[in-house]
This record gives C-alpha cells, structure tokens and sequence, in this order.
C-alpha cells in the first residue's frame, strides 16, 4: 500500500483530469463514448478514494495522515502539501459518491444544448477542484482548489441552464469571486503577519499562536475570510447568488453544487478559518451565529413564499446551512460534529431534493407548485422518495438531517468559554423554532405536489412516468446512506469526532489565556 | 446512585424476557419493512406480516409483565434480606418471608408465588385467557400493607427497596469524552405500556383487516400500523431523552401518514399537516427542555440520571422550572391539551382504527407518559408535591372542561370521541400535576382500553352507515347493531365513571388525588374542575349514545349527503368506492356497499376486538383498588396491585419517604368514599340530565336562538373557541402569507437590489446608479416582482460594455482598491 | 541632502506611472494611450536603474535597455493598429471601438 | 554631491510637471511635446545614474524614433491640431481615482520601506567610467539569448507594422 500512502490522495484529486484528457482525444459527437469514459473516470476516482480510505486509520483520525509534501512554489514559499484527517474524510467520500452519481443521472437527463463532451468534462474538472479542496494543507493550494471549482459551474449554468441562465451564471461567478479576492487578501497578509515563511495551515496555526499578533489585524484577517467563506456557504445577507443559481442551473449543477459546492464554506471555516485565527474566531462568533439564525428563519420564510419547486428547495439550503453555521460558531466539538454531520446530511438531502426536482421538471415541464399535485398518484414511487427527502429534510430523527440539526441546537445552549451564553441560548430556541418552519414550507411543498389528484392538465400525460433505471442507480445509494447515517449517526461522528475534538481545544488553548 | 439497596436489587436475576424486550420494536420495525417490500404481492394478505408481528409481541409484553412480576418480588425480598441480614446470600429470599409483616404470603418461595398468581387472579377478575398473563403479573406483592399505609401519613414498617430498572444499551453516537448510547429501560410504567400497546395494536390490526379491506393502500396501512406500533413501543422503553425525542418525533410521522391517508382529499392532507405542525410546534418546547435537562445533568441524556439528579436537588430549581416549561410545551401538543389541541379533532380524518389506536389509547398519551418518566423532573420543577398551583395542573383542568364544552356541539361521532379524548388527557395531566402520578397512569391504562373501545365501536357503526355524522346519517342504531350496542354502552359507562366499571376507579383516584395532595388542600379547585368535568362527560355521552343508537334511523341517504360536506371524513366514500373495484376482497365487503337500505351488524373481526376492550373495560379497574378508607376491608393482596407494580422505586422517581430538595414527599391518596359517591352521582346526574333534554325533550331546547348570552356561548363552541381560526387563518397564514412575501419581497429587492447595486457602482459610480434607481423605480412600477432577474441582467448588461479601456479600469481600480486594503492590514 | 537618495528615483517613476495609468485608463485617443504607456515604460526604466545602481549590478541597465526595444516595437505596432482603426473607422475614439460589447 | 541633487530636483520638477500635462492637455501634439520633456528627462536621470550609454539609447530611440512616430500617428490620424476638448472618455474619474490611489499607495509603501536609503555612492563610482563597457558585456555575454529574443521580436514588430499598416 505504499503507493496509496504516498501517491493516493494524488492520484485520486489529478483521475479525473486525466479522464478529461483522454475525452478530449475523442470527437465531440461520440456521446457514448464520453459517457462511459467520464463514469469511468469517476469510478476509478472513486476506487483509488476507497483504496485511500480504507487505508486510512480510524483510530487516530485526529491527525493528517496521507501527508505528501512536496516544493511547489518555492518564490512565496508555498508548497504541495495533500493530507486527509476526520474532518476531510466525509466530505471527500460525499465528493467521491455524488459525482458517479451525477454522470449516471446524466446517461438520459442531458440538459440542452447537449453535447455531453463539454458537460460531462465540466463535472469532472469540478470533480478535481472539489477533492482538491477537501485535501489541501496548503493555503496557496486550497486557494488555487477552490478556485477552479468556480470556472466549470459558471459555465453549466452559463450554457445549460434555464432562460435567465446568464444572469444567473454572472451574478453566481462574480459573488463568489469577490469573496475569494477578500479571502486571498486575508491568506496573504496572514503569510507576511508570520513572517512570510510559509503557507502550510498547520505551521500557520502555530506560528499565530506563538506570534503577537494585533488582535484587529487578526479580527481584519479573519473577517476576510469570513467574506470568502460565508459568500461560498452562503450566509445571510450574502445568499443572494444562491436561489438564483439553484434555480438556472441544470439538474446535475445544482446537486453539485448543493452537495457539494456549498460545504466548501464550511469546511473552508472549520479547515482554515478557526484554527488559524482562534481569538479573532471568537470575537467574530456572535456575529456568525447571529446571522445564522437569522438565516434560518430567513430562508424559512422565503421558501413559503416560493412559487418554483426548485427555488424552494434552494432557499431551503440557506436556513440548512444556518444550521452548520451556528454549529460553527458555537466553537464547541458539539456543534462542529454537528456541522461536519450537517454538511454531509444536507449534501446527501438536498442533493436527493434537486435531484427529484429535475425528474419532476423533465415530466411535467414546469416546477410551478401550483401546477403540480398528485405526484403520489401519478408517479407513486417518485411520490414515497420525495416524501422521505422532505422528511429527511426536516429533520426528523432517525434520517440523516436530525443530526446536523439537533447538536447544533443542542451546542447553542452551552457555547464554547468566553462566547456570551445568553446570546446563544437565544440563538438556541430561534433555531429551535426554525424546525417548525421547516416542517412547515416542506409538508406544505409535499402536500401540494404530491398528495391531492392529478390536474387536468397532466391526466394520462404518457411523459409522466415512474422512476426508471439510471434514476434508480443515481439515488438508491443517497436514499440508503440518508437512513443509515439517520439510524446510526456513529457512522459519521466516530470518523469526524478526532479533528473536531483538536480544533475545538486549539481554540479553547488560544483563547484560553 | 440508589444508595445501598442497589447492590442488592442488581443481584436480582431480571429474566430472559425481560432483558431482551427490545426486539418488541426491533420486531415491528422489521415487519414494517417487510410490509413495504412484500406487502403488494401478497394483496390482501400483506396484514398477516404485522398481525402475526404484532401477536408475537404482544406474547412477548405478556411474558415480560409475568417477569416483571417476579423480579418486582424479588427486588422486594433482596432488599429485605439485604437490609436485615447482610450476610445473606441475596438471590434466595425462602428464610425471611417468615419475617414478613406480609401474613398472606406464609408460604415461601417463588414457585409458590408464581403459582398462587396464577390461580387466583384469572378467578377473581375474570379477564379470560387473552390477558391471563397480565393479571398473573397484576397480584399482590408481599409488602403490599405498609406501601398502603404509605400515604402521606408515612407510617413506618414500610421496608425501603428500590427495583432497579432493567437497562440495555449499546454506543449510539460519540464525541469528544461524551457517548451517547441508545437502549432500553424497562421498568414498571414501561412494562405496563408495553402490554397496553401491543394489545391495542393486536386488536387495530385484526379490527382493520375488515375496516379497511379493500381500500387501494391496504398494505401501506398496516406498514404505517407496524412503524408506528415499533415507534411507540421504543418510545416507551426509551433509555435516553434523545432517544425519546427521535420516536417521539417518528410517532407524529406515522401519525402524519395515517392521518392522511386519504390523502387525495384536501381536507385530510390538511388534518395531516396540522398535526404535525402543531406538534412541531410543540417540539420546539421538546428539543430546549431537553436540552436544558442534557446540560443541567452534565452532559447527559440517560433518563434515570437526569431524574436522579432532579431528586437530589443537583440540578437547580430554575433550570427544572425552565425545563419543565418547555416540555409541557411538548405535552401539550402531543396529548392534546389546551390550547394546542386543536390538530387532534382533526386527527379523525384518518381511519377510524387509527384513531383508536393512535389518536386515543396510545400516541396521544405520549404526552402524560413523557411527563410520567420525567417526573423527577417535573415534580421538583414545578413543585408538585408542595402547595404551589402550578402549571401542569391548570393545563390539564383546562383541557377537561374545554375538551367537554366542545364535544357537547359535535355532530360527528367521532369529533365527540376525540374532545372527550382531549378532556380525559386534561385529566391524566392534571393528576400527574397534583400529584397522583400513579392515579394519572392508572387512568392512561383504562382509558386506554375503553377509549379504543368507543372508536372502534363508532367505526363499527360507521362501517355500517357509512357515515360519521350522528345527526344526519344515525339514530336507532341499536335494533340493527345491538353487539356493537352494548359494547358501546359498557365503554361509555367506564368513561363516565360509573361503579364498577373501569373509568370510575382510575376518574375516582385522580379526584381523591385532586383533593388530598399538595399540602394543604391547594388543589382542591381541581376536584371541583375534575368533578364539573365528570358531569359534562356523562352528559355529552348521553347525548352521543341518544343521537346514535336510539331515536329514528335517519341514514339510507349515504350517496347524496356526505360527499363535500365540511365535517366529515370521506373514509367511507373509499371503502365503498374501492369495494366497487372488483379484487377479490370485495366478496366479504360487497354487502355493505350494495345494501344501503338497513344497517346490519359487523362481522367477527370487527366484534372480537370490541368485546376484549369492552370486557376490559369492566375489570381494568379492579387493577388497582385503593384497600384504604371504605375500602378497606378489601384484602391487601389484590389491592393497589396496579401502583405496587408499576410505579418506579429508586433514586429516579420522587421519594415515598424523604423529602426531596423542595421539601415534598411523594404520597398516594386514600380512598374516599365521599368523593367516590359525589362523582358517580354528578355521573349519574349529567345522564339525568341528558336524558330528560333528548329523550324527554324536556328543558329550554332551542335557548341558543331566543338568549342571546347562550347563542353567544353556542358559536363559541361551535368555533371550537376560534383557536382553529387563530392558528390557521392568523398565525400560519400570517407567517405564510404576508411575512414570508414580505421576506421575499426584501430578498428580491433589498438584498439583490443592494447586490446589484455594488456591480453597478464598481462599474460607473453615482451617475449610473441615478440612472438606474430611476429605472428601477420605473421597472418596479411596471412589472413589479420580475424587477429582479430583469433589472439584474440589465445592469450587468451595462457593465458589459465591451471596452477594453472600461474593463481595464474596472481592473485597475479593484487591484489597487485591494493593495491598498493589504498595504494598510500589513 | 548630500547624498542621492534611492527613493527619490522611486518616487520620480511613481508619479510618471501613476500618470502614465491614468492616461491610459482615461483618454480616448489612442495616441495619447500610447504615449501613456511609454510614460509607464520609462517609468519603469527609472526603477530599473535605480535599483541597478543601488545594488552595484549591471542587470538594471540591460533590462531597461530591452525595455526600451521592446517599447520601440510596441510604438510600431501599435501605432500600426492605430492607423488601422482609423482607415476603418475614421477615428481612433476609443470609445467607439467596442466590438466586445456583449 | 549637493549639485547632483539639486540637478535631480530641477529636472524631476519639469518631468512630474510635463508627465501630468502629458495626459491633461486637450491638444495632441502638445501632449506629444510635453513626452519629449519627460523623455529627455529620463535620459538626464540616467546621467545621474551613471548609465551614459543608457541615457544616449534613449535619446536616440526615444526622442529620435519614438516621439516621431507618435507624431507621424498624429497626424496619420488627422488629429485635431486645436483644442480637442473631448480628449478624456467618460469614465476618467476611476482613472483618476485609480492614478492617485495608486501613487499614494506606492509613496507609502516606498517611504516605509526604502526610508533614507543612499543610493549605493560607492559602487557607482567605480562604475561611473566604463559602464558602456560593462554593458556591452553583459549584453553579449550573459544576457545573450534574451538579446537575441528581442532582435528577433524587434523584427516581428517590424513585419507586423508593415502588413498592419499596408493599403491593400
């Protein structure tokens, strides 16, 4: 297994470039070809991801193992640094199943204009960025990572998504990018603030809290990242980009995106953010939990008030991720786990959501909810799956959503040393109530598309059948993975619980004193 | 944590049964899943998958409560040889019976125990054989005189033993230091829900496969019947609080899917939202108490902990008040109690089977049950056992009388049902806030049993009319369905409280309980709430029995008059429509679709189960028979069976004998012969009274119309208080309507207005932004919420100018914008 | 005052190229966008120099005298582009050439 | 070493100077006279530095060539040898922004860093006689690929003007 130990998690971030490579050798009109080349791809990933995670040692999943670090950039110090640890390693193996997944929804779901060549490269160079992201110790890489996510979503929507696609694409491109100027800006002046030595996050984390670093600098620092994070995840008022993008997107962008895209916000926070500026994490808690509450209730209140399946669902993301971001700013191993949970359960949820959306759109035509009913007569297997999502997604206990919520809400009560208690016990029951409104915009979605009869207008429509073959392959494994991590949640906790245990006493240490 | 009787009581062997009971919901579980895999292929006969799964558990609770006998007498006996004799090997218990101050128990040993049970008790309560096994484990305990004479008095003699809890678990989740487990505690109250839901669950399942034959998601019911008889039956044997959240919450989930199973009819996938809502609603109140409990006990969850520490006054006042609060937020929406009762009235859009199993004897009790298993908690936050009024008591005397004022104005028989429901867990609440834990579980029991009967007997009788409106479809029930009849009126009759039936012993002890506890006869306005209370429910039950079984039949019309009229369930317009679809279920059903003409009597599978309940519904009661007062000359052995058994011993319950941290001793009221005879006299009364009003016609009829203050009092009730209206219309259709279009409304225009904005004013700087203010103005007018995704792509057209020199700029101006930011921070 | 100052050279080429940006950024005709750009050039000579001189090496001046053979091929080509325009368009407003307006 | 400041300052006064009326005026040729100032300038500059042979490069290809292309450009283009008022395009407060940001943010950055540096008095001197020399060594002997590289893209330019340029 040394080639795994040394190379693997290389190899695994750079498959699916080379699987780009080989498609490209092949003309653009050989659509199966592509298809079998690109689930191809993203199945050998996906092997040489299992071959590393299986090497992986659970046991001590509080530290960097896979450690490969090589000289990349040696002009500002910044190097190849790849390493996985029990933060990383759920959100890598959510990566590593959703986007087989999401070639496999393709075989028959191309959005216009086609040409599955362009697409399905798209996802795959996402596929690296993703990855890339998730395994970078670096901060120049993990920059570089994040980076090139950006470019091949901007152009799914851009060229396949719906009529106000380029709106959309723009407003999603330049928001994001404008936070990533700000996070750049923080990683540099973080570089200099140390010395200008190196860019390596765990040596950065040490070198601040050996330094004497002005406590506005780092509050400026942080908030920086704060910029760049929190526009990716995205919080309230920065969410904006997000309905908007959901909604243009093609089905397989938006899954991406939901699934995947959105947790580089958090991790970015958890990875980066917290442990390197522990002190200015603290003073800046407040404030993230606030507008993260707000956010859940926000996001709560515009989903009532959609009209369009899919931008309910998107909007719905927003009062989910306010979730993980509470968990976040609780700065407490209770509520990270519960972010960490939160992350993967609302990846695997709302992916399902969008998923069923796009199925919904391609045999009705339209998402409008007023035009929808009956799913549960029409396509009655369709029906039961997007009952268990909505389910699942409000956070029922015993699916996978209840555990992303639940601790964070439970974290609430009692935040981290020096955070201010009664805040967050306010924050607490927001979030509390919060619940209710999710149960309520999503039973009300459900009641209206699927219980009832069938409208006139879609009675005997032959487009509307059940769930076929690639549909099934493409969600049995979410549907299963949404009930096994709902029944046993140690599934997740045990893997993430070692890092999140390190970060939550590097702030306790750091702020401590 | 139980002091020095813990040694002794964990020498108790529990038995096998007892220590594997967590294959009861483990077993529904896998016959729902089983259901949902197979059930379609096997057609009708996808029921036998939960009923055989649901007769094996109920063997299964039947063999526990016989354990659970034994290993309550053993705890009793270790403890005792424990604390007379310490050398004393604990297992065996033959030498100190001679000791006993128990004469009746002069023979030794545990077979002869066992057997006694075996004999005596089938012969004295005449259960038959269904429930032989219950009234086996239902005999006295040895110590049975001194815990009598417990009371308040707290005489001495009495021999201090806990019985520990029987518990099981296994990692459930970590993190950090923190584990969390997930498992079983099994002890008295858990034992006894355990028989009472599978036997429920037993009888809804066969009522069912006649009720709902036919109907096109037979087999989704019952799988929805096994999830939620595996969720309940977790529920009660919950280890933990979070465990208990999570089936709390999966109950509400079946309970939402049965609900609506109709779902192609508006009116019943909205009864299906609101009580989820609604329930959510009090979820909020679950999840912070919860939590608040989880931090006060230190960073735990496990039940018997957090209630010990609550009795050992570890855990401040405060945050038991808090706590207590905001799970009695919870209670009130999952059992129904003022003001948050209003989804379960609308509950009874769903099959009447459900309703007797879900929305009457089992889920809707979650409620008292949760309070019941925190009574640590609740006993010492709200300080019951003190003089204080608090909270849980005036809840729970509000929901009876508001329960019973409503059910008086219901044409449906099942709504009647349901507000009588809501009144009788107003009084479980109330006992459980005064303080008669064990009265309020004692009443959880019977009414179970005579409440499943009412609903299944009213499904009965709907199953012949097709119909659940007394007034319209009704009336002279009883010469074509005397069987159902009289079952009916036996359950009516033990829901009124009258001697001997069932409801009148538990009805009885809550009173006396109302009226005895708390010190200086705080409650006592309670006793004059229960007893108003106990004269509505006679009367309106009166009037239910009047409307439906006697006077003309006015049915024969089902085809015109229930479609689209607003109170009333469909169900039957699918029975009858699905029996026209021509499966071969429809050979049985057939009759009852075609013969409209005269009603007639059910089948079998529709009897027997009423006729348990009903038989039940006589002797239940005679489970717990207080041997004090009056009564006392009623021997020890087959008294208080009920609360010896099934109430807590140790430090996780309030303490018979010592004072807790708010200076209360638990205590169990005497028998009061006053009290018993004024409550079935007011019964007796409110029958009169119903009686003379409409089988007489005596008395003011039609008062509504000609006072003014009555009509008044009259469209109140009509309204249901207008809480419907005030939830429905003002609050979810505030938060629906206006507020969330007034979030919309910010997200499109102020935030993206704002974001839009920054893109224009990076671009041209003020004048553009004049220009586009004014044309945003302009746009805004024109069409209004369009504005957004139009006005947006306008202004990053203007920005899209195509010269490179404005590009450059733009370029520039940010680049140098950022060194400037990053020349300062450094 | 006695000595030369590096900074004073420095400080010489910042304002030639802060001009120099602002010309190109701000004016429309592209023969003074031109001349801008040899202002940022020279501007840049300058530093070169300096630095030339401040470190004792040689490199500054070779570089700044590449620089000036490159600004000299730039001038010709881009004057050439200008004519271009012109002959096209009939000005060499740079406003107007927009051909990737989207 | 005092005359050589006060030269410096004279000279860096009248280039700021002419540098700003570069990309003020509203008359081309004006603006192109006011380049040559600034050119001449920096070759001045570049006698203070010691570079001779530099300050005649630039001489000869700056003012000599350069500037008279430029002119040739003017009047190529049929610019308006008056006034032309309407020299500056629309958005030319972000240029200005962007110029005085950008030289407030380099005068801050230099002066902080570079403080009262001396320039290096002491290497230059040794250098001041045979720096042509120096030059031409360096130009053929270590930088000689880049030399060659720019020949070849000075003979590019000269391809690409003329087919740019051509009537056809």
């Amino acid at each position: 297994m040394d080639f795994i130990q040394d190379w693997g998690l290389t190899a695994m971030v750079f498959a699916p470039l080379a699987g780009v490579a080989i498609m490209m050798l092949f003309p653009k009109d050989a659509d199966d070809t592509h298809k079998v080349l690109a689930l191809l791809t993203s199945l050998v990933t996906a092997a040489i991801g299992i071959a590393v995670l299986a090497d992986f040692d659970y046991d001590d999943t509080g530290s960097l193992q896979f450690l490969r670090d090589n000289e990349w950039i040696n002009v500002i110090n910044s190097r190849f640094i790849l390493g996985i640890d029990g933060l990383s390693v759920p959100l890598i193996a959510l990566t590593l199943l959703i986007t087989p997944l999401v070639i496999a929804y393709s075989w028959n779901h191309f959005p216009e204009p086609h040409n599955p060549k362009a697409f399905l490269s798209l996802i795959l160079v996402l596929h690296t960025g993703m990855l890339g992201t998730f395994v970078a110790q670096d901060l120049i890489l993990f920059f570089v990572f994040f980076e090139v996510v950006l470019l091949p979503m901007y152009f799914m929507i851009g060229v396949w998504g719906g009529p106000e696609r380029q709106y959309a694409s723009i407003k999603f491109f330049l928001y994001t990018l404008f936070g990533s100027a700000l996070m750049l800006l923080s990683f540099l002046a973080l570089f200099f603030l140390t010395g200008g030595e190196t860019f390596s996050m765990v040596e950065l984390a040490e070198r601040v809290q050996g330094m004497d670093i002005a406590r506005t600098t780092q509050l400026i620092v942080f908030g920086g990242m704060f910029m760049g994070f929190a526009i990716k995840v995205p919080m309230f008022p920065f969410h904006t980009w997000l309905p908007d993008a959901h909604t243009q997107a093609p089905t397989q962008g938006s899954v991406i995106l939901a699934a995947v895209l959105l947790k580089l916000g958090t991790y970015g926070f958890i990875r980066v953010a917290l442990p390197i500026l522990p002190e200015a994490a603290q003073s800046w808690a407040p404030w993230i939990g606030g507008l993260a509450v707000i956010g859940i209730i926000y996001g709560a209140l515009g989903c009532l008030a959609q009209t369009d399946m899919k931008r309910l669902i998107a909007f719905s993301s927003v009062a989910h991720m306010g979730y993980t971001m509470l968990g976040i700013s609780t700065l407490t191993d209770f509520g990270l786990n519960a972010a960490v949970f939160g992350m993967v359960a609302h990846g695997l949820i709302t992916g399902m959501l969008f998923f069923i959306a796009g199925s919904v759109k391609e045999r009705y035509h339209t998402l409008e909810i007023k035009r929808l009913g009956g799913l549960l007569v029409s396509a009655p297997r369709l029906g039961w799956i997007l009952g268990f999502c909505t389910m699942a997604s409000l956070g029922l206990p015993g699916l996978a959503g209840f555990w992303g919520e639940f601790p964070a809400i439970l974290a609430a009560y009692q935040p981290a040393e020096g955070l201010p208690v009664e805040l967050f016990r306010g924050y607490m029951v927001v979030a509390a109530i919060g619940t209710v409104l999710a149960a309520g915009y999503l039973l009300w979605l459900y009641q209206r598309t699927a219980f009832g009869t069938v409208k006139d207008e879609f009675v005997d429509d032959p487009n509307i059948h059940d769930v076929n073959g690639p549909e099934w392959i493409a969600w049995t494994p979410l549907l299963a993975l949404i009930l096994i991590l709902g029944v046993y949640p140690n599934l997740l906790f045990k893997v993430s619980d070692g890092s999140i245990v390190n970060v939550a006493s590097q702030i306790a240490a750091a702020t401590g004193n | 944590m139980f002091g020095a009787a813990e040694a002794a009581a964990g020498a108790v062997e529990p038995g096998f049964l007892l220590e594997n009971a967590y294959v009861v919901p483990l077993v529904m579980a896998a016959s729902f899943a089983l259901t949902l895999a197979i059930g379609k292929r096997l057609g009708k006969h996808a029921s036998w998958i939960g009923i055989v799964s649901i007769g094996f558990c109920f063997l299964f609770a039947v063999g526990v409560n016989v354990q659970w006998y034994g290993y309550v007498h053993d705890s009793e006996h270790a403890a005792e040889s424990h604390s007379e004799d310490s050398e004393e090997s604990h297992g065996e218990d033959t030498e100190d019976h001679a000791e006993d101050e128990d004469e009746a128990h002069a023979e030794d040993g545990d077979e002869a125990h066992a057997e006694e049970g075996a004999l005596v008790l089938p012969a004295a309560e005449g259960i038959g054989p269904m429930v032989d096994g219950e009234s086996a484990s239902a005999r006295g305990p040895p110590t049975v005189a001194a815990v009598a004479e417990e009371g308040e008095g707290g005489e001495d003699g009495h021999a201090e033993y806990t019985i520990e809890p029987v518990t099981k678990s296994v990692t459930w989740w970590t993190n950090g230091t923190v584990e969390f487990e997930v498992g079983m505690l099994l002890d008295g109250m858990a034992v006894m829900m355990l028989f009472v839901v599978t036997l429920i669950s037993l009888l809804v399942h066969v009522f069912s496969t006649d009720y709902v034959a036919g109907d096109r998601r037979y087999t989704h019911y019952f799988a929805f019947l096994s999830l939620f008889s595996a969720a309940m039956l977790g529920f009660v044997m919950s280890q933990n609080t979070l465990q208990l959240i999570t089936l709390w919450e999966l109950v509400g989930v079946c309970s939402f899917a049965l609900i609506g199973h109709w779902w192609e009819e508006k009116p019943n996938s909205d009864a299906a939202l609101k009580a989820f809502l609604t329930n959510r609603v009090g979820d909020v109140g679950l999840l912070v108490g919860m939590i608040i409990l989880f931090f006060a006990a230190g960073q735990t969850f496990d039940i018997i902990e957090i209630n010990t520490l609550a009795n050992s006054g570890d855990i401040t006042h405060t945050a038991l008040l808090v706590a207590s609060l905001c799970l009695l937020a919870a209670v009130m929406s999952k059992s129904g109690q003022f003001i948050l009762h209003t989804w379960l009235p609308d509950a009874m859009a769903g099959p009447t089977p459900v309703s007797a199993l879900i929305h009457a004897a089992t889920m809707v009790v979650a409620g008292v049950y949760m309070v019941a298993r925190m009574y640590g908690v609740f006993w010492n936050g709200l300080v019951i056992g003190g003089s204080s009024v608090n909270a849980l008591a005036v809840v729970g005397g509000l929901t009876v009388l508001g329960g019973a004022g409503l059910a008086f104005v219901q044409s449906d028989i099942k709504k009647v049902l349901a507000y009588s429901t809501v009144s009788q867990l107003g009084y479980m609440v109330m006992a459980l806030g005064v303080g008669a834990w064990t009265a309020a579980l004692f009443h959880l029991f019977t009414h179970a049993f005579f409440k499943a009967g009412l609903f299944l007997g009213s499904g009965s009788v709907a199953h012949a009319v097709h119909s659940f409106d007394m007034k319209k479809d009704m009336g002279g029930m009883k010469q074509f369905m005397p069987k159902t009849f009289w079952t009916f009126v036996i359950c009516t009759a033990a829901l009124i409280g009258i001697f001997p039936f069932a409801g009148f012993w538990s009805k009885d002890e809550i009173l006396a309980g109302a009226s005895q506890l708390g010190g200086d006869g705080s409650y006592t306005a309670f006793l004059v709430v229960g007893s108003i209370g106990a004269l509505m429910t006679a009367a309106y039950m009166t009037r239910c029995i009047y409307l439906t079984f006697f006077g003309e039949f006015r049915g024969g019309h089902h085809g015109e008059v229930s479609h689209g009229t607003e109170d009333h369930p469909v169900e039957e317009d699918h029975l009858a429509a699905d029996s026209g679809h021509g499966d071969d279920l429809e050979a049985a059903h057939d009759p009852h679709a075609d013969d409209h003409g005269l009603p007639h009597e059910s089948g079998p599978r529709i009897l027997v189960p009423l006729y348990i309940l009903a038989g039940l519904a006589i002797v239940a009661g005679f489970a717990n028979v207080p041997n004090s007062g009056a009564l006392s000359w009623w021997p020890e052995d087959f008294a208080l069976v009920f609360e010896h058994l099934f109430e807590p011993r140790g430090g996780y319950f309030p303490s018979l004998t010592e004072a807790g941290p708010t200076g209360a001793v638990f205590a169990h009221p005497k028998f009061d012969i006053v009290i018993a005879l004024s409550s079935t006299l007011l019964g007796l009364l409110g029958i009169g009274l119903a009686y003379a009003w409409y089988f007489k016609g005596l008395g003011p009829h039609g008062i509504t119309r000609r006072n003014r203050l009555a009509g008044v009092g009259h469209r109140i009730l009509v309204n249901k208080y207008y809480f419907d209206h005030l939830y429905t219309g003002i609050i979810a259709g505030g938060v629906k309507g206006p507020v969330a279009r007034a979030t919309n409304w910010f997200n499109k225009h102020i935030l993206d207005g704002v974001v839009d904005g920054v893109g224009k004013g990076a671009v041209v700087g003020g004048r553009f932004v004049y220009e586009t203010i004014d044309q945003k103005v302009v746009d805004g007018a024109v069409n209004g919420s369009g504005y957004a995704a139009e006005g947006g792509g306008q202004v990053f057209r203007i920005m899209q100018t195509g010269k490179v020199q404005q590009y450059g700029a733009i370029l520039f101006a940010a680049t140098v914008v950022l060194a400037g930011v990053f020349i300062v921070v450094i | 005052m006695d000595d030369l100052m590096l900074n004073q050279f420095l400080l010489l080429s910042a304002i030639l190229f802060s001009a120099g940006v602002y010309g190109v950024l701000a004016k429309r005709n592209a023969v003074i966008v031109l001349m801008s750009i040899e202002l940022i050039l020279n501007a840049v000579n300058i530093n070169l120099v300096a630095f030339g001189a401040h470190n004792g090496t040689i490199a500054g001046s070779v570089f700044a005298l590449f620089v000036i053979a490159v600004a000299a091929a730039e001038v010709g080509v881009g004057l050439a582009i200008v004519l271009l325009i012109y002959r096209n368009r009939k000005s060499v407003d740079l406003d107007e050439v927009a051909q990737m307006k989207g | 070493m005092v005359a050589q400041n006060i030269f410096f300052y004279v000279i860096a006064a009248v280039m700021a100077f002419s540098a700003i009326r570069v990309v003020t005026v509203k008359n081309v040729v004006h603006a192109a006279m006011y380049l040559v100032l600034v050119l001449a300038g920096v070759a001045a500059q570049y006698v203070l530095l010691a570079s001779e042979f530099l300050a005649a490069t630039q001489v000869l290809v700056y003012i000599g060539a350069i500037v008279v292309l430029v002119l040739f450009g003017v009047m190529l283009t049929r610019a308006k040898l008056g006034e032309d008022v309407n020299l500056t395009n629309d958005y030319w407060y972000v240029g200005a922004f962007t110029g005085v940001i950008l030289f407030v943010l380099l005068a801050v950055s230099l002066l902080d860093h570079f403080g009262d540096e001396p320039l290096d008095q002491a290497n230059a001197e040794t250098q001041i006689v045979g720096n042509t020399e120096q030059v031409s060594d360096a130009i053929f002997g270590t930088y000689v690929v880049p030399f060659e590289a720019v020949s070849v893209l000075l003979l590019a330019a000269l391809v690409g003007a003329i087919v740019l340029a051509r009537k056809d």
